[in-house]
């Protein structure tokens, strides 16, 4: 039987892949990105799977929220790589360097 | 009419306030009005504060031109000010010695001059406040404050190595003053008011909470006054500092620490302080004997003058400390010796190193050395300022008839009642203390002229004079007749001995 | 009265401000007008008070003056006793003092600093007199400290000599050490007796107090009342150059002559002698500290008396023969006879500043040569000098009938009788110390003013007799070198001059089976020829003789057959050798390396410095682990992360 | 009291984003390249604001919007502070921003959305509005960050910005979700009723590690502080003043609902973590000052350190405590505030110093600013008579009253190193010799907004009781 | 095995297997597209937890919104994505431990009990005319009205921002800018790249900013 603990351990297994990826991606600004995105799709399940073992609609509503959130923040984000490409050419993780110390 | 003013607030404020118009009334380019104005500020402090001495009732122990006002009322911290035995004097010192100081730096301070003197008449009403202070938290501030001005001093106007002494006074002094402040809060937390006076009334029955705030206040107050081992501050903050900052520094910010003792550590946590008194006296002899020895080998006139203050101020902490064992041997007048000589000690110290520093300043306006290998035979070309000199340093080495002996004199006789090897070390200033001096005096001062620019040199003008004179003056009057000092400081030491150093570990005995 | 003692103490003390601050604008007439005037005052009216207490029978006195400090129940007052003690103090002082301002006159006429010195022997006497006219310990000290004080500027007048400066300060030095003592001493009086005053202390004395035990250690305890003898005697030690503390005195001959005859011979080194006497109550109270006095006296007049056979400065060999004399007035007080020693002192000061002053002129006759080597037959050119200085000479060996020979006479007596442990040694030291005073002072004596003449041309060519206010106080001086003890050593030796000034233990009294066979002035005189004494001086002139006259050559053999006694002699006795590069390089040295290992080195660099470059150092690597990379960033938050959940779930698991 | 849909309990809010919006057209309509209009309109908007929520002082707690949304004391003083202080932030803006190709409608735009999301933020009586809040106030300041297109260095803190502030949403996310897993509500009392009735458990516990984390992120406590000095040092800097300052008040809003409020029963599981994190702080945020040689850096660690001190004013979890922690954050906002205020002013038309030596000669040639500067400097140091010795003094009275006195201890210490780089800053003003006099181009408001701004630190300094009594009320501390 | 858990194991193994494709892939469109591939999962999986206005709602909004702003994007900065994958491998043991680390705390806390089935049990199947949508819409515009005007303001705030940062006006001034080309110099006109990705250690980052700070000028 699927239990709440299944989807609780799902989201883990997510959460914990995007925090690899971000420290794994040391390249591309655009899969830290992503990352995040995989972190929020975590969380979202949690509180799903939560709203639905609590017979509660205030989780499903707050990932209704972080949904909306994360297409704002997806495309200020995309915003802010446009503007950073722009200025150095690149988006390597690697040459994001200047400032340091 | 005078008990109806102020006068506490006064001497804080109205130098502050005569330095912000200093600094902004007058401006760069009329030098002369700057330095009137200066002058003028500086002297009614000062007269204000031998006004207000006619009124001070010196059979008293109580706080006396008391001013209460509230200040930040959801802490209870309030604006409180008195003033008793204890601390008067040293307001007069004070006021004193800014009004010396602003004199003295009439001519030889080109460099922007208005902020110069401003930093002096606001050191002069902050180190006023502290004396003033009878809120712990109030005092704190003042003691603080003053820092930032000195800090500044002796940074802008110091010798060349002066970035590296100044931040290492103010971070060692800040350093000390840290922990004052935890033990002030601890206390005014047990006392419910940062009141001092209900400080000194509380009850401490725990002997180790005691010695932990002892050793708060020891490390705030050791490093002002300086104690050894922490005092290598002084010595490089001297050397650096402009001849005004070193007289300032010398003449009343050491005292700020043994005040602090007087104030703070021996009526608050009388048990700590008769616990760690031999610990005390021993560095209070290291002071004399060890410092001593340090300051013979000095090279820098200015430095040695400033080890010997270091061990100058060993008196007053042994003044201080003995008095416990003193007491607890029923020997009170010789406790009352003990610690009048440790308060004598502080003004006379005042004067000497301040007239000190300010010699040192005279021959350093006109050679910019303070070598003592760059002079020799300087009294061929400035009797009249040998002549001051020798006085200053022979009350340096404690001479009797000048006011550097009466402290001295007082503390080594208390000092055989507790203990022969204290009394023979302390006795050992007299030796060493006219050695340093005096080979000093002789390097510089005889001899055939050194060289061209000692050949040179043009003797004291007036106002360079008007300055010894009122030192020496000074220097003389307290040697000859210390009674009146003595009997100011009086009642507040009889009322230390029978009400403040009494046990604290339980109510019984304790004065309400 | 008062006004009068008080005008005998101030009036010096104002012509020497009047003098030193005013010197430039009164002038150098003034200035000498000024101060001697105001000495003569003082001598006049001390010789006054002197003769009411002779004759006119005047009362001690014990005045107060004012009120310098209270301490609870303590009062410290300053004040004026005065005694029959005090009295014959002021008296020689103001009276030596005088003839000094007189002599200064000429002495110093073309100095520059006239004035200046005129108002430092002014200062002198007013600190000398406060000395001996204090009430109190605390006033005493500040006339003994203040006397130092003058002696330095004195001994340093010439401050452009380099000789001259570094002796002013080994004299301060020297006498801080003893002061040391003194200042302990006094320490010890405040401990037992809860005062300062003279007059309760000594009433203490007699009617009975409780001495405290002083611990210096676990097992040690010193009696109260020895240390404090004992302390007070060091300062007598240093002030009146005892053996050890003597090494300042043949320095001090650097500053002016009439210096050293008035504050070095006459007055100032008396001062410890003066003040053991004013203390008699309670030296005799400790046995152990009259013995540890008899030695160091006897030591210091036998040995200094050797030292001054081997000198060729003509002002050394008089301070040595002074640190000699001082040890015999100490040896009097070491064996109670301490009017004994008062009176050495008073007869002393005549005489030896009749040396002194003598000397002097014989310098400024020579332009200031001092060397007796390259004088000679000067009795030739200096008629008036050669016969005061022959009868100062004939003073110091205790000639029968000069004045010095009564009072040393007594002191060997004195010794003699004393029952002390160190009294044999006392009494044979001073007894062939008799014979070195005759060997040095006549060895001088015939060098200066007999034998060939020796100085070059150019000197001789200007040798003549000095002038009258050189000559003048010469005299003056002479015939009370003669004839003060006519007049004085009955009452002094038998005891009633001096009365309750003094005081003496009844077991210590050595006086007594003096006085039984004692007749009078002349007979003792005339008594002389038998006693040893006699002919240990008379065999010293005569060897001084035989070897500067007869066979001057005698005298270099002597010197190569005795070349390991002379080369200790030479160093006085490694004393000098032991202080300079010793004790104070020690000090200094020691200071040095204090400040550049504990404060600059250890506090400074390692602990300040360090623990300021420590947090620098931490800082400039902490830093790089910011590195600007954002993976490195995110690890550190998600280890945190990690951290905490860690922690918390261990927690959880814990408890 | 519980009111649901009463809007004027949120006046203010709608009034600001009806203000938003005004100016939003207005500025389309701009030609003026100064954008006076704009400036002027939204400053008067933080004037309205700060009347609207003056009047609303002392009014009491309701909580609204079926338990969403709270107006307190609390609340209101925070908003007070925060209009305050983004008002001043803005006069220093002005000038800085018409330089650098920064004066577009944009910058006022999105500083009043994130005066906004502040607003929310303290006002948020749920953990969904709390996240709102915040999110509005993040994606406002990662825009603001990047605003200067042409900067490398700014589009690459705003990159470094964005991905760390997601991470930390992330984590709070997280947090909130095991937190609602628990109780099975959103809102901030139904959370506190719960604990109040139940034991955390493991679950909650975990929660409240994720969203303690997320709260240290925000402050940019000690380990979470890695993306601060970037951000500060990259910002242009008239947005790092508001950024550094501002911000951290409405964070400390948020830590109080979330931390106090809803977690007000198990102060030891969270006290214990943010002690560890602020001692952290307080040591690292002073040990790396030391090193520094960037003005901007150098005041980002000692923001660091600021954020250590404040964090141990939360630790004893006492109201007084909270009051003390509050006033710390009000009067660091000041100090920070013209410490970046430096920066801008010592920012001239085409050169920007932000090395602590091109301070030097400034004590000679323009006094006044020296003196001002060194204003800031003593008053960060926390030496009195300054303000910033006030709060420092009431962390440590409430620290040692609760018994935390070795860390007390530890904190204090390390105050003293970090006097030590203040004072660097101080003495290349006045101490070190200029090889020539540094150039001044800065507008007349900025000169009287710095003056205005480091005179407030020595007269509130002098009275400071005049901003600590409102904190003590907004804790029901006092009347 | 139920249907259910036959359904959820298989598209938690794709969610699972898309997620490590995502942060591993090479390609930023293909991690894009994995991203994809990942909501889609996710969404099954959400349908299962009966969110289907969710499930809905993340297909349209992700997959139909971001996810082509994100491909779009990717598009449109033309990387090098040859050069972008190197050092992958090497620092791939730190990110495993951690998260596996980061797994393990994780999971062992929620297979501690408190999340068990007993007291979650699986709640009641819902009647037969119950809507999501419905439940959804009944308490956002009530109970979460005040969420929800924020969600729009943030939205608007998405608007300005993204429109501000990237819009960058009418390119046809052709003005001099005198000032800006006597400030030239060699420094900022000529970039000298490195080739060694390691930076040296004497160079700070304040001389960076500040040669920053004078080329934007």
């Amino acid at each position: 039987m699927i239990g709440l603990t299944d989807y609780l351990i799902l989201s883990a297994i997510l959460f914990s892949i995007s925090i690899a990826g971000i420290i794994i991606n040391r390249k591309n600004v655009i899969t830290l990105l992503m990352c995040i995105e995989l972190m929020l799709l975590a969380v979202n399940t949690n509180f799903i799977a939560f709203a639905h073992y609590l017979e509660d609609t205030a989780g499903q509503v707050f990932v209704f929220f972080i949904l909306t959130v994360a297409a704002a923040e997806a495309a200020i984000g995309l915003a802010i790589i446009v503007v950073l490409f722009r200025n150095r050419a690149t988006i390597d993780v690697e040459q994001l360097n200047q400032l340091k110390g | 009419m005078i008990d109806k003013l102020p006068i506490l607030s006064l001497l804080i404020w109205l130098p502050i306030i005569g330095a912000l118009l200093v600094i902004f009334g007058s401006g760069q380019k009329h030098k002369g009005a700057t330095q009137w104005l200066a002058l003028i500020t500086a002297g009614a402090t000062f007269f204000l504060s031998i006004w207000a001495l006619f009124e001070f009732d010196s059979t008293r122990y109580l706080m006396q031109f008391v001013e209460d006002e509230p200040w930040i009322e959801s802490l209870n911290i309030r604006y409180s000010l008195g003033v008793d035995g204890f601390s008067y004097p040293l307001i007069v010192l004070t006021s004193l010695m800014t009004l010396i100081v602003v004199i003295s730096s009439w001519n030889n301070v080109s460099n922007r001059i208005s902020h110069y003197l401003a930093g002096f008449l606001i050191m002069g009403g902050l180190m006023n406040g502290v004396f003033a202070a009878t809120d712990a938290i109030l005092f704190y501030v003042f003691w603080e404050a003053m820092l930032v001005p000195m800090f500044l001093i002796i940074g802008i106007w110091g010798g060349p190595n002066r970035i590296y002494a100044t931040l290492k006074f103010f971070i060692y002094t800040f350093f000390g003053s840290v922990f004052l402040l935890i033990a002030l809060i601890y206390l005014g937390m047990q006392a419910g008011s940062f009141d001092i006076l209900a400080m000194q009334q509380l009850v401490m029955p725990e002997l180790d909470i005691q010695k932990l705030i002892f050793f708060a206040f020891l490390i705030a107050f050791a490093v002002k006054v300086p104690m050894w081992p922490v005092h290598t501050w002084l010595p490089d903050a001297h050397v650096q500092a402009p001849t005004g900052g070193s007289v300032i520094l010398a003449a009343i910010m050491l005292k700020m620490g043994t005040y602090g003792f007087i104030r703070f550590m021996l009526p608050i946590v009388p048990d700590a302080s008769m616990a760690m008194a031999d610990f005390m006296i021993v560095l209070s002899l290291i002071a004399v004997g060890y410092i001593g020895l340090v300051a013979l080998a000095q090279k820098d006139m200015k430095k040695l003058v400033a080890y010997s203050s270091i061990a100058h101020m060993g008196f007053v902490t042994l003044g201080l400390f003995i008095s416990f064992s003193l007491v607890a041997g029923k020997h009170i007048d010789a406790a009352i010796m003990g610690i009048q000589g440790g308060l004598v000690q502080m003004i006379s110290h005042g004067f000497i190193s301040g007239a000190l520093f300010l010699c040192i300043g005279v021959l350093y306006d006109r050679m910019h050395s303070r070598e003592i290998a760059d002079y020799g035979g300087v009294v061929n070309t400035m009797p009249r300022f040998a002549m001051f000199f020798m006085l200053f340093s022979m009350a340096n080495s404690g001479l009797p008839g000048t006011s550097g002996f009466v402290g001295e004199f007082l503390v080594i006789i208390a000092s055989l009642q507790v203990n022969f090897w204290i009394a023979a070390f302390a006795g050992l200033t007299l030796i060493l203390a006219a050695a340093y001096s005096l080979w000093m005096y002789k390097r510089v001062m005889f001899g055939e002229i050194a060289n061209e620019q000692v050949a040179s040199l043009k003797d004291l003008v007036s106002r360079e004079t008007i300055v010894m004179i009122i030192l020496a003056v000074m220097v003389l009057a307290f040697g000859l007749y210390p009674a009146p000092l003595l009997d100011i400081m009086q009642p507040s030491v009889e009322h230390l001995i029978d009400c403040n150093l009494v046990s604290k570990l339980s109510p019984e005995g304790m004065c309400s | 009265m008062q006004n009068q003692l008080l005008a005998i103490m101030l009036l010096p003390l104002a012509a020497s401000v009047v003098a030193g601050l005013g010197g430039n604008f009164i002038g150098r007439a003034w200035s000498h007008r000024i101060t001697i005037a105001s000495v003569a005052v003082a001598c006049g009216l001390s010789i006054n008070i002197a003769l009411g207490f002779a004759f006119g029978g005047l009362e001690a006195a014990n005045i107060t003056l004012y009120n310098w400090a209270t301490l609870g129940g303590l009062k410290l007052q300053v004040g004026l006793l005065i005694d029959s003690l005090t009295v014959t103090m002021m008296t020689v002082v103001t009276f030596v003092s005088l003839m000094v301002h007189v002599y200064t006159i000429g002495y110093m006429k073309d100095d520059p600093g006239y004035q200046r010195f005129f108002s430092y022997i002014s200062l002198f006497t007013f600190a000398m007199l406060t000395l001996v006219m204090s009430n109190n310990f605390l006033q005493l000290f500040f006339g003994w400290e203040a006397v130092g004080l003058v002696s330095y500027l004195l001994i340093g007048f010439w401050y452009k000599k380099p000789t001259a400066i570094f002796a002013n300060l080994k004299a301060f030095l020297v006498n801080r050490v003893g002061d040391f003592g003194f200042l302990l001493g006094i320490a010890g009086v405040y401990m037992i007796f809860g005062t300062l005053d003279y007059a309760p202390v000594f009433q203490q004395v007699v009617q009975g107090f409780q001495d405290i035990d002083i611990p210096v250690s676990e097992t040690m305890v010193w009696s109260g009342i020895t240390f404090t003898c004992i302390g007070l005697f060091i300062g007598a030690m240093g002030k009146s150059a005892q053996v050890p503390l003597h090494v300042w005195l043949p320095d001090s001959m650097e500053g002016p002559t009439p210096i050293s005859a008035l504050i070095h011979a006459a007055t100032m080194v008396t001062a410890g002698v003066f003040m053991v006497a004013r203390m008699s109550p309670l030296f005799e109270l400790s046995e152990v500290a009259l013995n540890v006095i008899l030695v160091i006296g006897a030591t210091t007049a036998l040995f200094m008396g050797f030292l001054g056979v081997i000198q060729n400065d003509i002002k050394r060999v008089v301070a040595y023969s002074t640190l000699s004399q001082l040890g015999y007035m100490v040896v009097a007080l070491g064996a109670s006879a301490y009017s004994v020693g008062i009176f050495h002192l008073a007869t002393h000061a005549f005489f030896k500043a009749l040396l002194f002053l003598a000397a002097g002129s014989v310098i400024i006759a020579m332009h200031h040569e001092q060397d007796i080597r390259k004088m000679g037959n000067l009795r030739k050119y200096m008629p008036i000098t050669y016969i005061t200085s022959l009868i100062g000479s004939l003073a110091l060996i205790g000639t029968p009938f000069f004045s010095g020979f009564y009072s040393k006479e007594a002191i060997i007596e004195a010794v003699h009788h004393s029952r002390l442990a160190a009294a044999d040694y006392a009494y044979y030291a001073v007894l062939i110390g008799v014979f070195f005073t005759a060997l040095y002072s006549f060895r001088m004596f015939f060098l200066v003013f007999h034998t060939e003449e020796r100085m070059d041309k150019h000197t001789r060519s200007h040798l003549r007799e000095s002038p009258a206010v050189v000559w003048l106080p010469l005299v003056l001086l002479a015939i009370p070198s003669v004839i003060v003890s006519w007049f004085i050593a009955t009452p002094i030796v038998s005891g009633s001059f001096f009365g309750d000034a003094i005081f003496v233990a009844k077991e210590h009294d050595v006086l007594s089976p003096m006085v039984e066979g004692y007749q009078n002035v002349w007979g003792l005189g005339l008594h002389a020829v038998q006693t040893l004494p006699f002919w240990l001086a008379a065999s010293g002139v005569f060897v001084a003789y035989w070897f500067t006259v007869v066979k001057p050559g005698w005298r270099s053999v002597v010197d190569k057959k005795l070349s390991l006694v002379n080369g200790v002699l030479r160093n006085n006795y490694y004393f000098d050798k032991m202080y300079i590069d010793y004790f104070s390089a020690g000090s200094v040295g020691l200071g040095k390396k204090l400040w550049q290992w504990i404060d600059a080195g250890l506090i400074d660099s390692w602990i300040v410095n360090g623990s300021a470059k420590t947090v620098a150092a931490i800082s400039g690597q902490v830093r790089k682990i910011q590195s600007g990379y954002l993976y490195h960033y995110v690890l550190v938050m998600v280890v945190g992360l990690l951290a905490f959940l860690g922690w918390v779930y261990w927690h959880a698991l814990a408890g | 009291m519980n009111e649901s849909m009463n809007f004027s309990l949120i006046t203010s809010e709608i009034f600001l984003l009806c203000a938003l919006c005004v100016i939003m057209i207005v500025d389309l309509f701009q030609r003026d390249k100064e954008r006076v209009l704009t400036f002027t309109l939204t400053q008067a908007s933080l004037i309205v604001l700060f009347v609207l929520g003056f009047n609303s002082l002392g009014a009491e707690r309701i909580i609204s919007f079926d338990g969403h949304w709270v107006t307190d004391e609390l609340a209101t003083v925070l908003k007070l502070s925060i209009y305050a202080i983004t008002f001043l932030a803005l006069f220093y803006a002005r000038s800085f921003i018409s330089h650098r190709n920064l004066m577009r409608g944009e910058y006022y735009l999105l500083t009043l959305f994130s005066v906004l999301g502040m607003m929310i933020m303290v006002s948020a009586n749920s953990f969904l509005v709390v996240y709102l809040g915040l999110e509005l106030l993040s994606l406002s300041l990662y825009a603001l960050v990047a605003l200067q297109r042409d900067s490398s260095v700014a589009s690459e803190s705003a990159v470094k910005y964005f991905v760390m502030g997601g991470l930390a949403s992330g984590f709070i996310l997280y947090g909130v979700s095991l937190i609602y897993g628990a109780t099975g509500s959103l809102l901030i009392a139904d959370v506190a009723k719960h604990f109040s009735e139940n034991s955390i458990g493991l679950v909650g516990q975990f929660g409240l590690v994720f969203i303690v984390i997320g709260l240290s992120f925000k402050f940019g406590a000690v380990p979470f502080h890695m993306w601060l000095p970037d951000i500060y040092h990259g910002a242009p800097s008239s947005i790092t003043a508001f950024i550094a300052s501002v911000p951290k008040i409405a964070a400390f809003g948020m830590t109080m609902r979330l931390l106090s409020e809803a977690f007000g029963q198990s102060i030891s599981q969270w006290a214990s973590m943010i002690l560890i994190v602020a001692l952290l702080s307080v040591i690292l945020g002073n040990v790396i000052a030391v090193s520094q040689n960037n003005l901007k850096r150098l005041l980002a660690y000692s923001a660091i350190a600021h954020i250590g001190y404040f964090l141990l004013g939360v630790v004893p979890g006492t109201q007084e405590s909270f009051s003390a922690a509050m006033y710390y954050i009000i009067v660091y906002a000041l100090m920070t505030l013209a410490g970046f205020g430096i920066v801008i002013f010592m920012s001239s038309e085409n050169k920007e110093y932000q090395k602590v030596t091109d301070l030097r000669g400034l004590g000679r040639y323009h006094p006044w600013y020296a003196l001002l500067f060194s204003i800031v400097m003593i008053s960060m140091a926390g030496i009195p008579p300054f303000i910033g010795f006030w709060p420092k003094l009431e962390i440590f009275r409430n620290l040692i009253i609760n018994g935390y006195v070795v860390e007390a201890i530890v904190a204090i210490a390390f105050s003293v190193v970090g006097l030590f780089y203040y004072l660097r800053v101080v003495k290349e003003m006045y101490f070190a010799e200029a090889v020539d006099a540094p150039e001044i181009s800065s507008s007349r408001s900025l000169k009287i907004a710095i003056s205005v701004n480091c005179l407030l630190l020595l007269f509130l300094g002098l009275l400071p009781d005049s901003i600590y009594q409102y904190c003590l009320t907004a804790f029901n501390l006092m009347g | 095995m139920t249907f259910q858990a036959i359904v959820f194991y298989s598209f938690a193994a794709w969610l699972i297997f898309a997620a490590i494709m995502v942060i591993s892939s090479k390609n930023s469109v293909k991690a894009a597209l994995f991203l994809v591939l990942t909501f889609a999962s996710a969404s099954a999986i959400w349908l299962l937890l009966e969110a289907e206005f969710l499930a809905i709602s993340l297909i349209v909004v992700y997959v139909g919104a971001v996810m082509v702003l994100l491909l779009f994007v990717v598009m449109m900065l033309d990387v090098d994505y040859a050069a972008l994958r190197q050092g992958f491998v090497k620092k791939l043991p730190i990110a495993l431990i951690i998260a596996i680390a980061f797994f393990v705390v994780l999971y062992s806390f929620l297979t501690h009990g408190e999340f068990s089935a007993e007291k979650f049990a699986e709640p009641a199947a819902k009647a037969a005319d119950y809507s999501n949508i419905k439940a959804l819409g009944r308490v956002i515009y009530t109970e979460y009205f005040i969420a929800f005007e924020i969600a729009a303001v943030i939205l608007l705030v998405a608007i300005i921002a993204a429109i501000s940062l990237t819009f960058r006006g009418r390119r046809n001034r052709k003005s001099q800018n005198i000032s800006k080309q006597l400030a030239a110099n060699k420094k900022n006109r000529l970039k000298i790249v490195k080739v060694d990705p390691v930076v040296s250690a004497n160079e700070t980052s304040d001389e960076l900013a500040v040669n920053q700070s004078e080329k934007q000028s």
